[in-house]
């Protein structure tokens, strides 16, 4: 590791250095995939997966937590976005390839994929 | 780390399964074919010692107590792989049953202020990268690019930032001095020395965060115009030498120590020196001569160590909490450290609440906060069926503050007014069971072994203290002995040299100022009421009371009580090592601690009808009979 | 240095910066009691005794006067109730510790404390960890010998490991320094003490309070700074230095060395003295046998105030003596080869003096063994009658012999003369009147100055009766008891004459040389340099430019030993010719055949 | 023959070897000038007078006459008495009349001895019949007479009185020239002193460079190689010159040898070997007897060093008999 | 020179004026017992005595000759004259070998002003030595013209 010359440059290793503890830094967005049995069978790990591999390459700072089966399994795998205190959207049967999409409009759009869309939970006071 | 981890599963606790609990973590992961997402890191102690080893899952926040190896399977799959809480490690607040799930809502934590434990169980102290990820050398990047000493310590003092080694010296005044001495070779001490018994905050800080004590000497070395820092180690802390040692190598990898720090033309360089495990080298002369090489002797007072200290040097000694602190001072400013604690005593301090209280640890609470909140908000209060009799803080150098008295705030000059002292941080609580004398004893004990042996008052007094102190343990004690006590502790807090022997007497001259009648006691009656003076002490059935559950039997290690079923037990005297065993399982108060003269050997003692002195009633909440 | 005013239990003293208080105190003498300190060494502050009341900027707080500076404004109070409550409680610590050491229950005392209040650990314990022997060792003798070692109350002195050191020099400054006498020093061989048992108690002393000039000497061997440097060949180059620092004039130079001083007078006085008839050569007065059997110049040490015992008369073991015998003419009036034949002279009337002081001082019985009373001087035989009449037994008999009863009394037998009969007294101390003879090395001194000796050995007059004061080579004079035994009157009155003559010959102007020179005929002297280095007085030189050999007449003495050299005949003397001398034989066997019987 | 105004000149050669007549030669041409003021009138080794011509010759009758050779028989005696009875002025010529010279070495031993050795003893001598010569003898032809053979050998100064003595063995030409001129001249010193020398010792026509003499081993001439510039003396050998009369320009010393003193001794001196001896023995660098002791017995024949040509003129003339 | 027809020894005396010729002078005062026949020749140092002396004595009939003064190494009143006479008269005494005069005859030593009976002693011995060693009588040698 070379010596660091000045203060932006140690700023700028923070910048790097923070994106690889982001588990434990606060967030505004979660990334919840449902991984019950029936889930992980649909497919939600390779989902999961596809969702860290585009998040570290945009440099996107979002927590990917797993939860147990919420109980549509018609729509596994399940996965929900929550943005800050924005009402959490679920979407159905997503695949890999439907990932990109949805950070891209969802995440940095900030609009809802409305036809992956299967629910929408407000969030009481 | 190239690829991204979706989940760091934190074990902050140093206990001692921790690393077979790491090392069947990792592996259960890696058999899980989950070692790309999921990541095992050790992290410093966050204090939570009642419950250890503690786990936390981030970033869901799931908080698991006295998790064991055998627990992982169960916790890799329901929570790491299905993202379940597993209710059954969860912690579960005694008084109310209810498990509490997330580390956020403990109330252990609820109360606490951590500024520095900020990253104690937080981040991997031997991982410098995660030590700037979380902020780190910030401060010391905004000191040497923007700031002048001048600023630094105009900075330092307007925070109202004090000693936190004990004596409270306002760390800005010291500064202030150091740089002011004449000299061009300068020097930045961090005393890491802790002798006291029951004190581990130092010893934490330096395991879990090096770093915030690293960048505080670089920042403290800025301001006094020094290019070489010692951290002066207790001898019996092996992690914390290896966890500095790595730091300041990490440390001198990214420039941040050595030539031309960050490119600002200061340089500045830290050697850690062991000590050799005598209490008297946190004395600060001591502590200089020891770095000196010589044997630990307090040099004389009148001579400041800013101007002749370390190799007759301008030295800036302080404690490694107190240059923890800097880095946050710098980053959030004075003005916010000084809204924090009391009017005189600004921000926090760390503690080492142990003793007779359910959730012992760590903890670092605002200055001011009362001694009550502390002890039963945060500690949870003392056991079922105990009182608390008093605290002990500042260790062997502190003193006793009675229950009475628990609404004082923690702060410098309260608890000195009290009669004891801030002390490194220790805080003992202790109940009825605890003998005043005995704890008087137990300290001059440690400081008749600590003393330097230098200035007659403190290596003759001490140990006439300790002879006095014993004889009124064993019975031997005669009248007046108590005033001799009295005078002697006075000379020897006047008339010593160093702060060992000044503050030696502390623990025995509080005892006396408040629990004058239990010296009496055990001087005139021979009676110790806590039953910990043994050779005083022995304990009756009381017939009436007496049930014949056949409770007391099962605990007594001697075998020693005898009694049918439901019918009136007896203690044989002879037998009875006095451990008092029996009288804490006992529900109905049916066992007394009587003095020992009252009891003939063999026989029940006439049915306990002891001396008057009403025995401590326990604080029973009524008769209920729990299941064990 | 500045000025500054420091007020002492209210008293503002005026004084320079840099002291202590308890340095303050010293010179204006007030007392604050210290057992570590010592003025040589560095403050230690382990006793904690000079606890004094410091008030500074309305502060009063309790501080050690020996390590606490004496700053500008100070007010210090060395007798408050709360100082003196502290300096009770650390005397009873103190008697604790070390219940019957003299100095502590001297101290303790003071302060009311006359019975150890705490339990005692060991009755005979004197060590109270002062430090000075510590300090002393390392800081001035820099020999590092002694040290603490272990901590807290298991704290002790002692070597390193507690085990003999070859490392300690003996030079014995722990044991001055100890105030409690917990070091004493064993005599062995290195030990300087042991060498001079009546010798200087320390290094440097005063050698007499008459000696001129009365100031003291330093003894190279037994002091430190020299012993070191030598032992460690120039390593430790300085140290102690002690009488330095304490002397205020700063008289003391280390630098100082021997001179030979080299100097071309005009005359010399000869006052080389006597020294004493060594006692061991006659075995009968087993001198060296028994601590109590001395010589009269001993007994002169030991009753002499400035003496060791401070003038008191005390047998070895401390004592006074019940009897004393003085025995006269030991070594003198004796044929025996080890001794000598001629009378010291001075013997009897010392030995009376001596007697004199014994009674006088102790009220001992004196038996005086004498064979004649030589009281010849003014007032001696008046003095001899008083010394008798204050009860000095008088037993006209040389002592024969002494012998070291087991008892370790001392019998000393002789023959009474008067009673006619043989006479033997126990006592516990005999003093030996002995001899007195040349210094040892007179024969080095008769040679240096071309003086010749007596048969006794006592540098040898010109003329007994006509020139007792000078000696065959003019300008050469002699004094005192070097030219035989004389008493003080006598030895004043002989070095005066003595004085005047040298003075005389100074003050001549010119003086008149022997007219018998050699001189050298320039006509038949043809250079052969046979004579040149012939004269012991160098009297002839070559010159170059005459080419012949000439004679200094003023150096020549006369000797003649040139003319007999010179192989030409060239040198003749004034007197004492060639001619001459064979005249002289050739006379003497001219003489008509003695007349026939 | 006389009467014709030149001086009458006679020369005698006694106990000696005969240098001295070969010296008078040695004039070369300046013995013309002799013959030319001079006339021989008795030289019995260069020309035929008999004693009876000398005995003839009226008292006074010759002018000089040059006596070599010192007194060993009767027969040198008798003619010393003849030569002083009949010259004005009789010079001991040469250092054998002046002091005995090295006959005078015979002086260590007496008639008695000197025959036994030279005609018993020594190793070529073949006289069985043990004949030794004998001062008269019958012959049938008549007596024979020899002269008588002195125990001691005489100077000719012990003798008879000499009015002049002309040093050196032999006298070298320019000094005998010298005497001969101031006999011509008439002015001669008085009567009885040294002519033909200097009153200065050999040191001081000596080239050699004396310096300080501190000998601590004396060394015999052939034992080392001399440095020839220092003087011989200082080196270690003995060498007479201080103690003896110079005038001989220190020939000897000028090839490194030292001089043996044939000139024979200085003005004051008495007793040349003594004096020699004196200094050669005060120089001696001891400071002990025992040291001084063996540094001097290193000189073998104390009397052949010291009295090589002035044994018979020491004061004890010859060794005991 | 003999008287009722004992041989009595002529013998010389060299003495120093510092210290033997003192020692005699005491010797006489203290009347010790010495024989006539020696005579005393007083010089200021035996540095002074010149072995022509020697020669001279025995030349003019001597039957002895004693030289005696201060002890060397030091009593010497001019420091060293006494050496001189240690480094000539063992070359004397070689010289009188070989003249034939018996060693007897000639005795050099030293004698201390202190040392008066030493001289006393000395004169006793020297004169019954010498006249055991009968006349020395140099000039008979000469008397006769004949040889």
């Amino acid at each position: 590791m070379p010596k660091l010359k000045s203060l932006d440059e140690l700023r700028e290793l923070r910048s790097r250095l923070k994106h690889e503890i982001k588990a434990r830094t606060e967030t505004a967005t979660t990334i919840t995939v449902g991984m019950g049995t029936c889930g992980i069978a649909a497919g939600a790990r390779e989902v999961m997966q596809a969702f860290l591999d585009e998040l570290s390459a945009r440099q996107i700072d979002a927590h990917v937590v797993t939860t147990g089966c919420i109980g549509m399994c018609s729509k596994e795998p399940l996965v929900d976005i929550q943005q800050g205190n924005e009402p959490r959207i679920t979407y159905g049967n997503v695949s890999p390839a439907m990932v990109p999409r949805i950070i891209e409009e969802h995440l940095i759009g900030g609009k809802v994929v409305q036809e992956w869309a299967v629910g929408r939970l407000v969030k009481e006071a | 780390m190239a690829d991204l981890h979706r989940a760091d599963v934190l074990v902050s606790c140093r206990h001692g399964r921790t690393p077979e609990l790491v090392t069947a973590l990792r592996d259960e992961i890696e058999r899980r074919g989950l070692a790309e997402e999921i990541r095992v890191v050790e992290t410093g102690c966050s204090g939570f010692c009642s419950v250890g080893p503690v786990i936390t899952v981030r970033p869901e926040g799931h908080f698991y107590a006295s998790v064991q190896p055998a627990d992982v399977p169960e916790l890799v799959e329901e929570t790491l792989v299905k993202g379940r809480f597993v209710q059954r490690l969860a912690y579960k607040e005694a008084a109310g049953r209810k498990a509490i799930t997330r580390y956020e809502d403990l109330p252990f934590y609820a109360k606490q202020m951590r500024i520095v434990l900020r990253n104690c169980g937080m981040i991997d102290p031997r991982s410098i990268d995660e030590y700037i990820a979380v902020g780190g050398y910030e401060a010391l990047g905004k000191v040497l690019t923007s700031m002048t000493p001048d600023e630094v310590i105009a900075e330092i003092k307007k925070s109202g930032l004090r000693g936190r080694g004990g004596a409270g010296f306002h760390a800005g005044r010291k500064w202030e001095a150091t740089r002011r001495a004449k000299g061009d070779i300068k020097y930045v001490i961090a005393n890491g020395d802790e002798g006291d018994p029951g004190a581990f905050m130092d010893r934490a800080l330096m395991e879990g965060d090096p770093h915030a004590i690293i960048e505080g000497m670089i920042i403290a070395s800025y301001a006094v115009g020094s290019h070489q820092g010692y951290i002066y180690v207790r001898d019996e802390y092996p992690l914390a030498v290896e966890n500095l040692t790595l730091a300041i190598q990490a440390a001198r990898e990214y420039g941040l120590l050595g030539e031309d720090i960050l490119g600002s033309g200061h340089s500045f360089d830290i050697r850690i020196v062991r000590g050799a495990g005598a209490f008297v080298c946190g004395e600060s002369s001591a502590l200089m001569q020891s770095l000196e090489g010589k044997v630990g002797e307090p040099r004389a007072k009148h001579v400041h160590a800013t101007d002749r200290g370390l190799f007759d040097r301008p030295s800036c000694l302080n404690n490694v909490e107190t240059l923890a602190n800097v880095p946050q001072i710098i980053l959030n400013g004075a003005d916010w450290f000084a809204s924090i604690g009391t009017e005189r005593s600004k921000g926090t301090k760390a503690f080492c609440l142990v003793g007779k209280v359910r959730n012992p640890g760590l903890i670092e609470v605002p200055m001011g906060m009362t001694l009550k909140q502390i002890v039963n908000d945060i500690g949870g209060g003392p056991p079922k069926f105990r009182k608390v009799k008093a605290v002990q803080t500042g260790g062997p150098s502190g003193g006793c503050i009675p229950a009475s008295m628990l609404d004082i705030p923690v702060d410098y000059e309260s608890l000195t007014e009290a009669g004891s002292m801030m002390g490194s941080g220790g805080m003992i609580v202790l109940d009825d069971r605890t003998c005043m004398v005995d704890i008087s004893r137990y300290f001059l004990e440690f400081l008749k072994e600590e003393s330097c042996g230098k200035c007659a008052p403190c290596r003759e007094g001490i140990k006439r203290m300790l002879e006095i102190l014993v004889a009124m343990t064993n019975g031997t004690a005669k009248a007046g002995d108590l005033e001799r006590l009295e005078t002697l502790a006075k000379t020897v807090q006047t008339a010593s040299l160093c702060g060992l022997g000044k503050s030696a007497p502390n623990p025995v001259l509080s005892t006396i100022r408040y629990f004058r009648e239990e010296y009496e006691q055990h001087i005139k009656d021979g009676y110790c009421a806590s039953g910990a003076c043994r050779e005083l002490t022995a304990y009756v059935i009381v017939d009436e009371k007496c049930k014949g559950c056949g409770l007391c039997i099962k605990v007594c290690p001697q075998e020693g009580i005898s009694g049918e079923q439901k019918q009136p037990h007896y203690i044989d005297q002879a037998v009875c090592i006095k451990c008092g065993a029996c009288y804490d399982v006992c529900r109905l108060d049916a066992i007394k601690i009587v003095p020992k003269a009252a009891v003939s050997l063999g026989g029940n003692g006439g049915n306990g009808h002891g001396t008057p002195a009403a025995t401590p009633a326990k604080d029973k909440p009524g008769a209920a009979k729990g299941k064990a | 240095m500045a000025k500054i005013t420091i007020t002492i239990d209210g008293k503002p003293i005026q004084t320079e910066e840099g002291q202590t208080i308890l340095e303050v105190c010293r010179k204006n003498n007030i007392y604050i009691p210290t057992l570590c300190y010592h003025p040589v060494l560095e403050p230690y502050g382990a006793c904690r005794l000079c606890t004094v009341e410091v008030t500074r900027h309305g502060w009063p707080s309790l501080h050690t006067a020996c390590t606490h500076p004496a700053w500008d404004g100070l007010v210090v109070r060395t007798n408050t109730a709360e100082v003196r409550a502290v300096r009770k409680t650390l005397m009873e610590l103190f008697l604790s510790r070390t219940p019957n050491v003299p100095l502590i229950q001297e101290m303790a005392a003071e302060y009311g404390v006359t019975e150890p209040s705490y339990p005692v650990e060991d009755p005979n314990e004197k060590c109270i960890l002062c430090g000075l022997c510590v300090r002393v060792c390392n800081d001035m003798v820099k020999a590092h010998v002694l040290n603490f070692s272990s901590r807290g109350v298991d704290r002790k002195v002692g070597p390193p490991f507690m085990e003999k050191t070859r490392e300690c020099i003996g030079c014995g400054a722990c044991t001055i320094v100890c105030p409690t006498g917990a070091i004493e020093i064993v005599l062995q061989k290195n030990a300087i003490y042991a060498a001079k048992p009546l010798g200087p108690t320390a290094a440097i002393y005063v050698p007499s309070l008459q000696a001129v000039p009365r100031v003291p000497v330093i003894d190279t061997d037994s002091c430190i700074r020299f012993r070191q440097r030598d032992r460690s060949n120039g390593e430790i180059e300085d140290a102690c230095g002690a009488c330095q620092m304490l002397c205020e004039a700063n008289a003391i130079d280390f630098t100082q060395q021997d001179e030979i001083l080299e100097l071309n007078v005009g005359a010399i006085v000869v006052a080389t003295g006597f020294q004493m008839w060594d006692s061991t050569k006659l075995s009968q007065y087993s001198y060296g046998k028994s601590p109590n059997i001395i010589t009269a110049l001993e007994f002169e040490r030991l009753s002499n105030a400035a003496g060791p015992t401070g003038g008191q008369i005390l047998t070895a073991d401390g004592v006074k003596p019940e009897r004393v015998a003085i025995i006269h003419c030991v070594g003198s009036r004796d044929k025996n080869p080890n001794a000598h034949e001629y009378c010291s002279r001075i013997c009897c009337m010392y030995s009376l003096k001596q007697a004199h002081l014994v009674r006088d001082k102790t009220h001992a019985e004196v038996y005086e063994f004498y064979m004649d009373m030589r009281a010849f001087g003014k007032g001696y035989e008046e003095f001899y009658e008083r010394v008798q009449e204050e009860g000095v037994v008088m037993v006209r008999g040389r002592g024969a012999e002494v012998q070291v009863l087991p008892s370790g009394k001392l019998r000393v037998t002789g023959e009474d003369a008067n009673l006619g009969k043989l006479v033997a007294v126990d006592v516990d101390m005999v003093v030996l009147s002995s001899a007195i003879e040349p210094p040892a090395d007179a024969q080095k001194i008769a040679q240096l100055f071309g003086l010749s000796r007596t048969p006794d050995g006592w540098f040898a007059e010109a003329h007994p009766k006509l020139k007792p004061v000078e000696t065959n080579t003019d300008g050469v004079f002699l004094a005192g008891a070097a030219q035989g035994p004389k008493d003080v009157p006598d030895t004043v009155a002989h070095a005066g004459a003595a004085a005047s003559m040298a003075v005389a010959l100074l003050n001549r102007g010119e003086v008149t040389i022997s007219p018998q020179v050699a001189v050298v005929d320039e006509k038949f002297c043809s250079a052969c340099k046979t004579c040149l280095n012939i004269c012991p007085y160098a009297a002839i030189s070559f010159i170059v430019e005459d080419n012949v050999a000439r004679v200094n007449e003023a150096l020549c003495k006369g000797c003649g030993t040139c003319v007999a050299t010179c192989p030409a005949g060239a040198i003749t003397g004034k007197h004492f010719t060639d001619d001459q001398i064979m005249a002289q034989i050739e006379g003497l066997f001219r003489v008509p055949e003695l007349v026939e019987a | 023959m006389p009467g014709n105004g030149k001086l009458k000149l006679g020369l005698y050669w006694a106990a000696s070897c005969g240098g001295c007549e070969i010296a008078v030669v040695e004039l070369r041409e300046k013995l013309l000038i002799v013959d030319q003021v001079a006339d021989i009138v008795f030289w019995p080794c260069a020309t035929d007078f008999k004693y009876k011509d000398v005995e003839a010759y009226p008292d006074g009758y010759m002018d000089v006459c040059l006596f070599n050779g010192a007194i060993r028989t009767s027969e040198n005696e008798h003619l010393a008495h003849l030569l002083r009875k009949k010259s004005k002025v009789l010079v001991a010529f040469g250092s054998c009349a002046y002091e005995g010279c090295i006959p005078g070495l015979a002086n260590l031993f007496d008639r008695e001895s000197i025959f036994r050795r030279v005609y018993l003893e020594s190793e070529s001598a073949d006289n069985p019949n043990k004949v030794v010569p004998q001062t008269a003898y019958h012959m049938p032809e008549g007596e024979i007479e020899i002269p008588k053979f002195y125990n001691t050998v005489k100077t000719l100064g012990q003798v008879t009185d000499v009015d002049y003595f002309l040093p050196g063995c032999p006298p070298q030409d320019p000094q005998i020239w010298a005497v001969i001129e101031a006999i011509v001249s008439g002015n001669l010193p008085p009567k009885g002193s040294v002519v033909g020398a200097n009153e200065k010792t050999v040191c001081d026509e000596c080239k050699h460079v004396r310096e300080e003499k501190k000998i601590k081993k004396f060394y015999r001439y052939h034992e080392i190689i001399a440095d020839s510039t220092r003087c011989l003396f200082d080196q270690g050998i003995i060498c007479a010159g201080p103690a003896t009369r110079g005038g001989c320009g220190a020939l000897c010393t000028k090839v490194d040898i030292p001089c043996r003193g044939c000139y024979g001794p200085p003005p004051n001196v008495v007793d040349q070997g003594a004096s020699l001896l004196a200094a050669v023995a005060s120089v001696v660098d001891a400071d002990t007897e025992e040291e001084a002791r063996r540094i001097v017995s290193e000189i073998p024949d104390p009397i052949g060093t010291f009295y090589r040509f002035s044994l018979p003129a020491s004061l004890l003339h010859r060794a005991r008999r | 020179m003999s008287n009722n027809g004992k041989f009595e020894p002529r013998i010389v005396a060299f003495l120093c004026n510092w210290c033997t010729y003192t020692a005699a002078d005491t010797a006489g005062v203290s009347r010790m017992k010495q024989p006539p026949n020696v005579d005393i020749i007083r010089v200021m140092c035996t540095g002074r005595i010149d072995p022509v002396f020697v020669l001279k004595a025995f030349a003019e009939g001597a039957d002895g000759v004693i030289i005696s003064g201060c002890h060397p190494p030091g009593d010497c009143h001019y420091t060293n004259g006494n050496y001189k006479t240690f480094r000539r008269m063992p070359l004397v005494e070689m010289l009188l070998q070989q003249y034939g005069i018996e060693p007897g005859r000639f005795h050099w030593g030293w004698i201390s002003g202190a040392e008066a009976p030493k001289w006393a002693e000395l004169t006793r011995e020297f004169t019954e030595q010498v006249r055991k060693l009968g006349p020395l009588n140099w000039k008979k040698q000469f008397a006769s013209k004949e040889d």
